[in-house]
């Protein structure tokens, strides 16, 4: 076994807490080791209870470990509620000038060291010291860190933060720190960055012009991360007055030429579903992020969920094709994103990737690197394609299903479009002939857009048994594949991203090969075993099911599927 | 030269005979006329209802909505290519009823567009439930007691919020309508016409002969267009006058404006630039 | 064979078609004959070209027929559109001043004599005067509706109908009219009434007691009905500024103890999803009905489709339970609204009613007796019911998973609720505890809520081929199934009302026992089908589809079940 | 009697110390023992946001709904039980946000109930976004070129639309907000208190000190609550003075007594009647 060590850092909201992790993951990301950091907080600003829980290796990770080998605890309520997670090799730090019984638990003044340093701000710095030295990290690394954080700060502050950090080291020297382990001195395994971010960074790298939002967790930090763009590319990232302008401006802003996306949770989407149909019966490609969280209604606001599937594959009224899109790393994040507005484009209809609170806060690392498309294919047409641009109608009756897509104002072809069922033309139309033929001119996308669809990534797809999920849960699956593996069971993972129009074929042969398989997912009624079933007639054999609003860790979902397989053997 | 013919179109019109309406569009017609553009050219954004059908009986191009939803529609076409001269034409139920957020966030965003509100205080499409702007104790199928709410007053509401140009038309007076949506189409940033439309089908309170009673032109009379004040009053004027033309006006940065770079160049005209993005996604 | 003729009015939307199918449909009822309505209506108030169709008959009927006996075109269209449709021994009557060509055709100057008989808006009464007479009905039978309909209006009106009357039977005697029948002199069978007015009346009769709604075809008519009421019951109907207002209203209303509900059709019910889930998290009992119209979006706003069914299913983020109901029926109508609103209370979670154009517009015989319950069951406690009020807990943890439902101000308990995750005090909670424990118990009454779902009616279900379908559809499959069976087909019919929980050991039950199964739905990819798969594992053998926003015509479902299997048999 | 302390409640604050939430919450307290009123006959309906916690920290009856849809919610409690002494907190971002729509319904019902509005310029909860009150450049995380919109003015516009109690308080003068309250409550139909209140985490810019250099009592001053101009002018007035109290005030017949028969006796208290129904029935 090589390096594997959680450490987390706990504490009130308004404490510093996603400070200490950012110090602790730059510094590990910065000599080669790989970081997953997950975010617990409470809907609040200040007080109450948050954690953060990073987790250290010299190999990917891609899900939280349940055992904690480090807890800072920088209220009394970390200690009390997390000090039962320990490791058995496991310490916790304790902010307290006084003495706290337990070997397990060491007392450290953290912000009366801080304060000394020069102010109490500095507490993540002296928290992220300590952290480092019982972990056996060279000193210099944090140093680094906080040179490269502080550079061109007023005077005094990095001075102030590197005694901080020096104090934080020193009071723990001489501490025998099991878990400790050699640092190794690598590059970069890829880039640091939260889920939001690679988002964005999609979005970004395929050409996203416009983004219209309205702010809800988990949602909001995918437009914060694009907002930083605004002046160095085109785009304009706007707050709406409300979801429904949102998707709204969103689908006037393809409609007028450039790719336009919004994103929100739940709630948000709800509203947004009116508008969805408007670009599903116009073909207007838009993007919509959903980033799942506990519902219904405002539910656990930033806790994380995998709940709103079948909502997002029926949302609005009537049919019509649509994408769904559930990325299940940074790297298909990124992947993700660039996919969704080329087929978007492609077919002319909405593409919605969903995605989770787990998902867009965590911090990992994306192993691919990041590269701009080089040509982006708009699937737009001008004048110049057209015999004669006045008989143009954009509802054309083709054999694809798709339409010639001209902008309005952009030549002689008059663009119309009407949310009402039409004529080729746009023209509103009642008739059984035109509505048919639309519908169906409509629908005969599917078939592409079927062939668009990639099979579930896989790992050890011939094994007797498989434990089957979709998006963010990936990660946690596979490892508890291994788990199982390790443990002798002939066991393997398979990992949906593409799930509507759902890879029927690619499912039924994957999954009709095993003796049984196992659906993995947060929510209630395992949604994708629902849609396995009625796209193949293939029924789970059981489903490890998590609605508590925190993500899956590897070693619950190993020992439920242990637990029904015992069952079955015994 | 572009003439009123030429936004003619021959898709079959499918208002009630006599419906206020029409004169809207002709008077309309005439002001695209007047601003010399051609039917290429011009975008029209509507909502649902009869007023939102309005761009299927214009030859231009048009993209019909949802109801309630047209301004951000309107809205992000601006974002994206605010060199359009943008249309948006909205039913009174449409604009302040669905719509009335889009409203007040239009006014105080500013994006540079005309909205023609054709305000026939009833919701005629749907076949006469009351609408926001229906007088208290109006009469209805399903208001068979009378309107309950007082109506919402449109123009104070816009006044109230800064919106720069501010109007009010009657359909029955299609010159003054033609000359105020001219001079909308003129503005930059989001003009407000609420035109008093008559609903010969479901309004019989509010008819030609009604408003011909009422109707005066306030930039006939001198009106300082200037004045927000003398403007408020002009609107809160009880009684059975009812003043029409252009409220106030005043320049204000639209939209394009407030975004560094935007008034420049199009969002939809700038060509992609991967060399660029890739700087970006490395320092990422 | 006994009567079965059909009638279809034809011209310009403002000409009254709706009238001349009222008079006949209430001659037709007042001699104790049955008769369907159906009503085809473009989204216009003038002009274009809607028509009627009235089938009428000696036995109930359920759907409208292909073949159309007698056609009054009061337009020019009408006739060219609708004359192909004339039975063998057909007629039409075309209001004309001039002579048109064909046997069939009759020139009748509707207009001009109703003009004659006082005024052209009694072209309505001359078309019905020549219809019944061209029928063979005693004249005195129009005379009596006239009579009744003009009974206390101005002087003259009635008189002058009467003429009307007189000079179209005048019209058209001497033409032998081979559909004509002997009318009967039978008592009414029932009430003559639409689908909307039969669910207001079942809501009247669920002492709804607040309806808030905003205007949307076909829904506005269910809330027109209500407001019927509101001066002679403790009822208020209120016109929200939008869908999203008319939902939380309902809410409101129902928390403070009424019955509540709102009608809506998609587009309306895609803007209230985000109240529902508020319903679902809060355990608000609330009636929502949709009838459903084509989309997406604005779609074919005036007709008729089946194509929100999975939409209504998994609206609005996250998971909680509730009922869905589409009635097949005006009975079923009336019965469902009243199951609606007791489900609502008793399990405490949104029902929703889902309907059509095609059911909600078409007028039609309810043949129960509509009776208003004795007592109401409204499962709320006081502080009566209580040990100590002052620890009342609205989401205490039971077995049932339902809680005490105390009204607010309504005694010393305080009743606190909120749409966030909660505590069963209903304060706020982001605890693992609380969140598992309140969505188990919300879940927990599923259990119960699946008791109460009936099996869905059938006709010979055990055939060896059945056709399956839903809600108003329910009626034109009925028909088809006999159809089938009287060419031999062993052939039976199964027509859900109950759809969610879905009733699924009753589904599994009937549907296992068949050789295979058909689905007839209105939509394009069998919705129904598609959770029958997912619920019971049985797929259907092909799906008889129609979505051109036309209510389905038995023959054409009993032509396509023939053809497919004749495609098996040769 | 009643005492400021029987409204404690022993539910954890999730607020920040030092918010301007606090102040609100003790004027709130202090109105409604000045009400007489025990906490089981109080009800608060809320929406999302940190003003939308208020109830949990307030001994009542309560029902914390949607982001921004606290207004029907609060409607349809009033239709079904007009008698029930109604409070309504919402956000900013909340009520002329999210909300609009309804804030502008609201006053054209005019419901009976007291709808106190945290106005703090930001969206708290969601960690500092602009809000339709936010001026323009203010610039926040996911603004840092400043607010583009201009800031809605929520007086004005409850004024133009014929509110008949609309009033503005600061958190920081909890007497005058108290009062008020009280005054609202009293007040029969929808009373509108738009409270400007300081947000210690987000809003560096209207801060305590900021306001208190601004704000003054236009009662104390003398200023005539039944002149609608001189409510107007206060509100309109520009420059680094801030007007509070009450601007306006005008009776109007509130929502249940629009319709007839509801005033005299709660929906909800009705008992059913089987025998009157089956008569509607039969007539069918
Ligand atoms: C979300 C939604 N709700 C309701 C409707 C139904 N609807 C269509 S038009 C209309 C109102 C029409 O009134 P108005 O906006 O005043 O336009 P008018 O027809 O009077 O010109 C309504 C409520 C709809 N299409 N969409
Ligand atoms: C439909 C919906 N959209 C967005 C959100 C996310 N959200 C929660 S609170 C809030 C805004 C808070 O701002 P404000 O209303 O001003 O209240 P404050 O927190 O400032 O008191 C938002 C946008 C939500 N809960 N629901
Ligand atoms: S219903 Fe009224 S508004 Fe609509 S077309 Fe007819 S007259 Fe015009
Ligand atoms: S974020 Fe602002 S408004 Fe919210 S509790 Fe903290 S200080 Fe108050
Ligand atoms: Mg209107
Ligand atoms: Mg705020």
């Amino acid at each position: 076994m090589g390096i594997d060590v959680t450490v987390k850092v706990g504490g009130e909201a308004g404490q510093g807490i996603q400070t200490v992790g950012d110090l602790l993951a730059r510094v590990c990301h910065g000599c080669g080791l790989y970081v997953l950091a997950v975010n617990d907080f409470e809907s609040r600003i200040r007080g109450g209870h948050s954690f953060l829980q990073l987790r250290i290796s010299d190999r990917p990770v891609a899900a939280p470990d349940h055992r904690v080998h480090l807890l800072v605890a920088l209220s009394p309520r970390t200690l009390d509620m997390h000090l039962s997670e320990l490791a058995e090799n496991g310490l916790a730090i304790f902010d307290t000038q006084e003495q706290t019984p337990g070997d397990n638990v060491v007392s450290i003044a953290v912000t009366e060291m801080a304060r000394k340093a020069g102010g109490a701000i500095m507490a993540n710095t002296v928290a992220a010291g300590a952290c480092l030295s019982l972990l056996g990290a060279p000193d210099s690394l944090l140093e680094n860190v906080l040179k490269t954080q502080f550079q061109g700060k007023k005077s005094g502050v990095l001075e102030n933060n590197l005694k901080a950090a020096q104090s934080g080291m020193q009071a723990v020297t001489g501490i025998d720190f099991a878990p400790a382990f050699a640092w190794p001195e690598k590059k970069p395994a890829g880039k640091l960055l939260s889920g939001a971010k690679i988002l964005a960074l999609g979005a970004l790298a395929a050409d996203c012009r416009f983004a219209a939002f309205y702010p809800m967790s988990p949602a909001t930090d995918i437009m914060a991360g694009l907002t930083g763009f605004e002046d160095r590319a085109p785009l304009v990232v706007e707050q709406a007055e409300d979801e429904i302008a949102a998707v709204n401006m969103v689908i006037g802003a393809s409609f007028a030429g450039v790719r336009a996306m919004t994103a929100t949770s739940g709630g948000g989407f709800a509203l947004m579903t009116e508008g969805l149909g408007l670009a599903g019966i116009t073909e207007t490609p838009i993007v919509i992020v959903n980033s799942q969280r506990p519902g219904p209604a405002t539910g656990l606001p930033t806790r994380t969920a995998q709940a709103d599937l079948r909502f997002v594959l029926h949302a609005a009224q009537d049919e019509f094709p649509r994408f769904v899109l559930a990325p299940t790393s940074l790297d298909d994040g990124f992947e993700t994103m660039g996919r969704a507005f080329a087929l978007a484009d492609k077919y002319q209809v909405p593409a919605i990737v969903l995605t989770d609170q787990y998902f867009n806060d965590s911090v990992n690392i994306a192993q691919k690197s990041l590269t701009a498309t080089e040509s982006l294919k708009r699937h737009i047409v001008t004048d110049a394609d057209m015999d004669d641009p006045k008989a143009y109608r954009r509802y054309e009756i083709t054999d694809s299903g798709i339409s010639p897509r001209a902008l309005p104002c952009a030549g002689q072809a008059l663009v119309m479009v009407s949310g009402n069922e039409h004529q080729q033309d746009g023209h509103i139309s009642e008739t059984i002939p035109d509505r048919i033929g639309q519908v169906d001119k409509r629908f005969r996308k599917l078939t592409a857009m079927e062939g668009e669809m990639r099979p579930p990534r896989t790992d050890y797809p011939d094994s007797r048994v498989l434990l089957v999920g979709w998006g963010s849960a990936a990660g946690a699956i596979r490892e508890s594949v291994d788990m199982l593996r390790s443990e002798g069971m002939d066991a393997g993972g398979v990992y949906f991203t593409d799930i509507w129009p759902f890879p029927q074929q690619a499912a039924e042969e994957i999954l009709g090969r095993c003796e049984r398989f196992y659906m993995v997912e947060q929510n209630v009624s395992a949604q994708l075993g629902g849609l396995i079933r009625e796209k193949t007639g293939l029924k789970f054999y059981q489903a490890i099911l998590k609605y508590d609003g925190r993500p899956f860790f590897p070693f619950e979902i190993a020992r439920r599927v242990k637990a029904a397989e015992e069952a079955i053997d015994g | 030269m572009v003439d009123v013919s030429d936004f003619h179109c021959d898709y079959e019109n499918k208002w009630c005979p006599g419906c206020g309406n029409f004169p809207i569009l002709d008077a309309l017609k005439q002001a695209l006329a007047d601003q010399g553009l051609a039917p290429e050219d011009v975008l029209m954004i509507s909502g649902i209802g009869q007023a939102g059908k309005t761009p299927h009986f214009l030859r231009c191009n048009f993209f019909h909505g949802l109801h309630g939803r047209a301004l951000p529609l309107a809205t992000g076409v601006s974002v994206a290519n605010g060199e359009l001269p943008i249309l948006v034409s909205m039913g009174d139920g449409d604009c302040y009823g669905e719509g009335g957020n889009h409203f007040l966030a239009a006014i105080r965003r500013n994006p540079d567009m005309t909205l023609l509100i054709h305000d026939n205080r009833v919701y005629g499409l749907t076949k006469g439930q009351a609408s926001p702007t229906s007088e208290r104790g109006f009469v209805t199928k399903i208001q068979p007691m009378g309107v309950r709410s007082d109506p919402l007053n449109p123009v104070a509401l816009a006044l109230s919020q800064g919106a720069g140009f501010v109007a009010r038309a009657y359909c029955g007076h299609k010159e003054q309508l033609a000359g105020l949506i001219s001079q909308a189409m003129d503005y930059k940033g989001v003009s407000v016409i609420d035109i008093m439309q008559v609903c010969v089908s479901f309004n019989t309170v509010n008819t030609y002969d009604w408003y011909k009673k009422r109707v005066y032109d306030i930039n006939a009379q001198g009106h300082d267009t200037e004045d927000w004040n003398a403007a408020m009053e002009l609107v809160m004027a009880g009684g059975d006058r009812m003043a029409t033309g252009l409220f106030y006006k005043k320049d204000r940065p639209c939209f394009a404006d407030r975004v560094p770079g935007l008034a420049e160049s199009p969002l939809a005209a700038r060509s992609y630039d991967p060399a660029r993005v890739q700087v970006l996604l490395d320092q990422a």
